[in-house]
């Protein structure tokens, strides 16, 4: 280590605002309109719709329902709505299923890209496990507890709800998956696990799917999820392909 | 028992304390979506009156959630210390805030603190005006020391926040250098990991006792992964400086979060076992935030700043070295705009400041929000007037892994130089002595670069 | 000539240089009512950014409102300075931000003011964020005296403003008393005469003298009539220390104001030959305020807020002793609710310091505008931060004549005591002297009664 | 002048806020919630609508016109339409007479509680000046510049508006008069005389007419109104009725 780093030499090692520089305290105005830039974007963002036909389309079997959130400005304002499915919704009951759920969540365009990717890797990984896999359920205006429901609905032993988590500056695709055991309307988030930043920069889909088999090993073992359940999957060495776990 | 006040010829009955408060509470949207908002700007005004008239006495005798079914309730009623509340034990809500704003001084509100219960405390905040909440906390006096002392008049201090979506060392690192040369890290350096894994808990907190270490900064890092798997790494040997947890005001709001109070407390004699601190043993770190026990169906029908007022005590009773509220963290849904999120953040920093916490702001906004950069200008600046413990650090205020926006670390060097504040000393001497105390220079000081910190 | 921008895949057009500007403005009420606002934040954005990009020099060149039509128009191209210019000469909008805080100084920032054109500096403060706004201003040291001295660092002054529904003498001279034992005064005693009748404003320019000069108060005193009224009080040898007038940002509104460049010339020429300055000669005193032109159809598709900085260069041609904008006192037409008037408060403050102006800003709101006390609070701190010259001072806050509510004589102690600033020295001195510098005594002081004023 | 005045005693002089005491800074507890309770009702105030039937009814022969804007949130936002009479609107010309026009403004208790009292004053003396007074035009969700289009309509010589000033956290009752010379659309504001803070506590229907009736004789003296036309109107001495002038 000889040569001195430059200040703005930092943005190399991450996707982070760094090495900026500075004027007077404050931010360059060029840093600062790109700022404003992406702030505009991940606002229009939230607004960005599920393509629910598309998704189907590339998942067999897939059921598209709705949350009791009537459109997005309720969904915004009123968790609550997003978190139940809209009255009078039918799922036929499939006892001791592995439930999918996929959820629009605050941003749609995370899930658009990553959900079919990713069950491509989980279910046949699922499968080898021995489970009864139910086919995904499309859910719009959707909260993670959204995922109560259904699970219950359909009698599931487990539910992996895939969901849009909300936009950020610098990451309008990003998915997160919360896994409950023995879901029921009621759960707390306390009885569940996640595994977040699933996108481009952050989790690839696979890795994501190698480390939910593993939580879902772990909370068939242990009949729970939640704190209870510590994600110990050996970390993967950086720049080794993870295998997935059986 | 219930409270009446006519204003404008209309009568106004509430029919209990909770009433009373959530009524008295300017409107946020997250108590309109619990449904115990005023309806009417006449209602409120009705609640804050008779609110102003209320004996502070009265807070002691009916509990907001009750005292069978919350060990919150329990923690802040047992733990009521009435000699210290004797100043100020005769007085009302109102009569209150006229003491606290002409006659306390800072030693005074010290050694009042243990006498007051968070619902005392939630409903001054309640009639006090924005400017109010400014003068009363930069009354307020509270110190807390690990490696370096924080809270000291005059100083305002920042938590370097390099967070990172996939726990990179060198992203983490980069960060790390990019605050340190821009003044940020007094209050801790402390990383959310993106995962739970424990391994990767353990790596990361060595990574960052590392550049500690090398370095020489007279600071302490944290890594805010749940309270559970922290003590996991513990008993690893995993060198914690701090434990973390979020905190909220309900037990059933700590359920839903996986920690209740013996959770809390094991973690803390464990983190004190470990003697890690230099000139000080204040070693746990919680955040909180209006909203959370909404969100987790455990509010009792309690306005939101009420139960994060009561999550403060939880917070007491652990000697933080650091707490804050991550004010527009959550989401419209709790505070819907600029003017909810910065009214919150003044109050909660307010309320914390008089129970005697560190008290720290997120202050900050999603993008699902109505708020933008110039509300957090505003916001910042005025908890720096009101002399903010500290504030987070996020390089160009764009967190990549938790998707919303806070103060970066060009909001901390404004701040400062605006209002005229320090860093802790400590940290401040150690600036010093690496040249970044005056400007940041164009090439890295020699022996810091990323490479070096892995 | 046009401009164009490409963000997010998408190209804006902007036809002219009005466009950019008032696309590249943050959304307020009135530029929606004007029909000139942005469409979306993606066109503000990339207004902004090719605001960012246009020379300084384009603006000496391209006119938002035609040279032929307009005497504001051509008092700001004749009275251009190309020697002062020559510093940011080579700038563009955005690298003038970078200049201005990076490297200006107080000392450069007041050199460079004769040239710099209004919409230079409009199109600066779009592409400021709060804090900037507070910074840069805080950087300006703009010096100005009549009885006393007014806008020195460290130092807040407070126009006492005692209007009263009817000018009842005994009205406004308990309102005086008020604001003199709550240390407010020092910036202008200053009434708006509830009629335009001549007589009265006679008797009330005598009355506000009397009490001046009986108390010796270190101050000067102005009855807000129109110019031309004020013209005749003193023709009639009324004593007239400052010619007030509401000025604006075009002729046209000029002209609907009742005014125009030559009457306000003449006016100032009578006040200064009235020599009843002490300490210096600054005898004029203005206000101005975003929407004004529009609600005169007088705006020629300019956004509010570059008018308004047009104003400023009608004020600064009169070497002002006080310039106020009444940002929130027109209504939510022009600026909707406490956001807008927050950040609309703190562009007038800081592009009116810029052009040398002795800025000060009536922190108000109407009671059919989204705002209240929270957001003054929170105006006035960020306000007092940048460095204001000075705010209003109304009992209580609530303007019994004008029907609005401004600052109250307490918020001025409020922003002087967390700020840590003082009022003008020879009126600190005064308040010594008479012992109100330190609290208010129950009693008057002996000698202040409201009969012994009358 | 011997025993020293309290402070609070100040507010034996005035209707202002003064004497209110302090606390540290601030305000104290009662003065702050007494400052907030105004507040809630002067922004009721502004939703107040005028009760035109009764005002109506006191004033035969007036004719009840509407502004362009719809409803009052459109009036509040969009000034330009509440200056314009809606669409449609017909009124019989009378050259040359007085016109009156009673608008709602930005608060309606005022004028509906004033504005027949200070009529009953006024119109006996503009006829006594030998005018042809028009019988009054009540207009909602209306702004002073209607008045030009109600004037010129009416080929009125002169046309006085008395309208809802805003409401003030201690007025929700003033009335203002804008007195216009040769009214007709695109008249400026300079071009306008302004009686202002009719109301108890204010200026008295009574005297406001007897201002109102200098002006207007004024005013036809010099041809104009606005700037050019000084209120010379002698003081009224304090307590003295004043006469109204010929
Ligand atoms: C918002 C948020 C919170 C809020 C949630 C309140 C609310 N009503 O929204 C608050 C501040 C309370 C919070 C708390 C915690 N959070 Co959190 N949180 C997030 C965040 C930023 C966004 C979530 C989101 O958009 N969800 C999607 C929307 C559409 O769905 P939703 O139904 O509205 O969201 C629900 C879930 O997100 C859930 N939730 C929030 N955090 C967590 C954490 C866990 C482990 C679980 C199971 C659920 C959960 O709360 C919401 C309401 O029920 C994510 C990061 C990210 N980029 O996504 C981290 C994140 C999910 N949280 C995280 C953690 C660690 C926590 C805490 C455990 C921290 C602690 N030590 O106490 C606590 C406790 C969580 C719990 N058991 O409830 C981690 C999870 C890491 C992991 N892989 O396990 C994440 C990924 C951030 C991080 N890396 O630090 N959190
Ligand atoms: C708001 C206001 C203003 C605003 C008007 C902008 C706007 N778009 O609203 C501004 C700040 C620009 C302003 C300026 C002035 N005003 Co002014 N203003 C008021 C205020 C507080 C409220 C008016 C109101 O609610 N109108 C009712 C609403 C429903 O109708 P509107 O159509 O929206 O209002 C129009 C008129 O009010 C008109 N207007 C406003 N002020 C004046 C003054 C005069 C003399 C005239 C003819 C018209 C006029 O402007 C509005 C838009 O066209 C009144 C005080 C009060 N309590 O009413 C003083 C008041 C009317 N103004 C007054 C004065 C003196 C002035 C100035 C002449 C001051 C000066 N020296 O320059 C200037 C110039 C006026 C002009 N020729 O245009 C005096 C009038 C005294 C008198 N009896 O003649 C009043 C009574 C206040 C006072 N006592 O000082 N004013």
């Amino acid at each position: 280590m000889t040569a001195p780093t430059l200040w703005r030499d930092l943005r190399r090692f991450t996707s982070a605002r760094v090495g900026l520089g500075r004027v007077g305290h404050a931010l360059p105005t060029a840093a600062h309109l790109d700022f404003q830039e992406a702030h505009a974007q991940a606002r229009d963002a939230v607004w960005s719709a599920l393509d629910t036909a598309s998704l189907a389309a590339a998942l067999p079997g897939a059921q598209i329902v709705a949350s009791a959130a009537p459109d997005r400005r309720s969904y915004l304002l009123r968790p609550d709505l997003g978190r139940r499915l809209a009255e009078g919704t039918q799922l036929a009951p499939r006892p001791g299923c592995f439930a999918i759920v996929i959820a629009d969540g605050l941003c749609a365009s995370g899930v658009q890209a990553q959900a079919a990717p990713l069950l491509a890797a989980l279910i046949p990984g699922l499968e080898r496990a021995g489970w009864d896999v139910a086919p995904p359920v499309i859910a719009t205006q959707a909260r993670v507890a959204i995922g109560d429901d259904i699970g219950q609905a359909l009698g599931a032993a487990m539910v992996a709800v895939l969901i849009g988590e909300r936009p950020g500056l610098s990451s309008l695709d990003s998915m997160g998956i919360y896994l409950t055991h023995a879901p029921r309307t009621g759960r707390n988030d306390a009885e569940r696990n996640c595994i977040s930043n699933i996108r481009p920069g952050g989790i690839s889909p696979a890795d994501a799917a190698a480390k939910l088999l593993w939580l879902v090993a772990a909370a068939r073992r242990l009949g729970l999820t939640g704190v209870g359940l510590k994600d110990e999957q050996p970390a993967v060495l950086e720049g080794e392909t993870p295998t997935l776990l059986k | 028992m219930g409270f009446a006040q006519i204003v404008g010829g209309t009568r106004h009955v509430f029919p209990d304390l909770r009433a009373l408060l959530a009524c008295a509470t300017p409107f946020r949207s997250g108590d309109a979506l619990a449904g115990v908002a005023a309806e009417s700007a006449a209602q409120r005004v009705a609640a804050q009156r008779a609110l102003a008239d209320l004996p502070l006495s009265h807070f002691l005798h009916e509990a907001v959630v009750p005292y069978e079914d919350d060990e919150v309730t329990r923690l802040i009623l047992d733990r009521h210390d009435a000699a210290a509340f004797a100043p100020v034990a005769h007085l009302t809500v109102g009569g209150f805030r006229d003491w606290l704003l002409a006659e306390a001084d800072g030693a005074a509100i010290s050694a009042l603190a243990p006498g007051l219960t968070p619902e005392m405390v939630a409903g001054l905040t309640k009639i006090c005006r924005l400017q109010d909440l400014v003068a009363i906390a930069a009354k307020c006096r509270v110190t807390t020391r690990f490696r370096n002392t924080l809270g000291l008049p005059g100083t305002l201090s920042i938590r370097l926040q390099p967070n990172d979506p996939v726990d990179d060392p060198k992203g983490i690192a980069a960060q790390v250098l990019d605050g340190l040369l821009l003044g940020a890290g007094d209050a801790v350096i402390g990383v959310n990991p993106a995962t739970d894994n424990v391994d990767n808990l353990c790596r990361v907190l060595g990574l960052l006792d590392a550049v500690r270490d090398r370095y020489a900064i007279p600071t302490q890092s944290c890594v805010l992964a749940h309270v559970t798997t922290t003590m996991l790494a513990m008993e690893r040997g995993a060198p914690v400086d701090l434990v973390f947890q979020s905190i909220g005001g309900t037990q059933g709001l700590n359920t839903s979060f996986g920690v209740s109070l013996s959770v809390l407390r094991e973690a803390h004699e464990a983190a004190l076992a470990l003697k890690r601190g230099t000139v000080g043993d204040n070693v746990m770190y919680f955040e909180t935030g209006q909203g959370s026990a909404l969100s987790a169906n455990a509010h009792h029908g309690v306005d939101q700043q009420t139960l994060e007022v009561r999550a403060y005590a939880v917070a007491r009773e652990f000697r933080p070295l650091l707490v804050n509220s991550v004010v527009g963290f959550i989401g419209p849904e709790y505070l819907y705009d600029g003017k909810q999120i910065i009214r919150a953040g003044l109050e909660d920093h307010c309320a914390g400041k008089l129970l005697g916490l560190p008290m720290g702001v997120d202050v900050c906004y999603t993008n699902h929000a109505e708020a933008d950069q110039d509300d957090m200008d505003a916001l910042l600046t005025l908890l720096g007037v009101a002399g903010v413990t500290y504030v987070m650090g996020v390089p160009g205020a764009d967190d990549t892994m938790l998707a919303y926006q806070s103060t970066s670390f060009h909001d901390g060097l404004y701040a400062r130089a605006a209002l005229g504040k320090k860093p802790a000393p400590e940290f401040a001497a150690w600036l010093e002595r690496m040249g970044l105390a005056e400007r940041t220079p164009e090439a890295l000081p020699a022996p810091m670069t990323v490479a070096g910190l892995l």
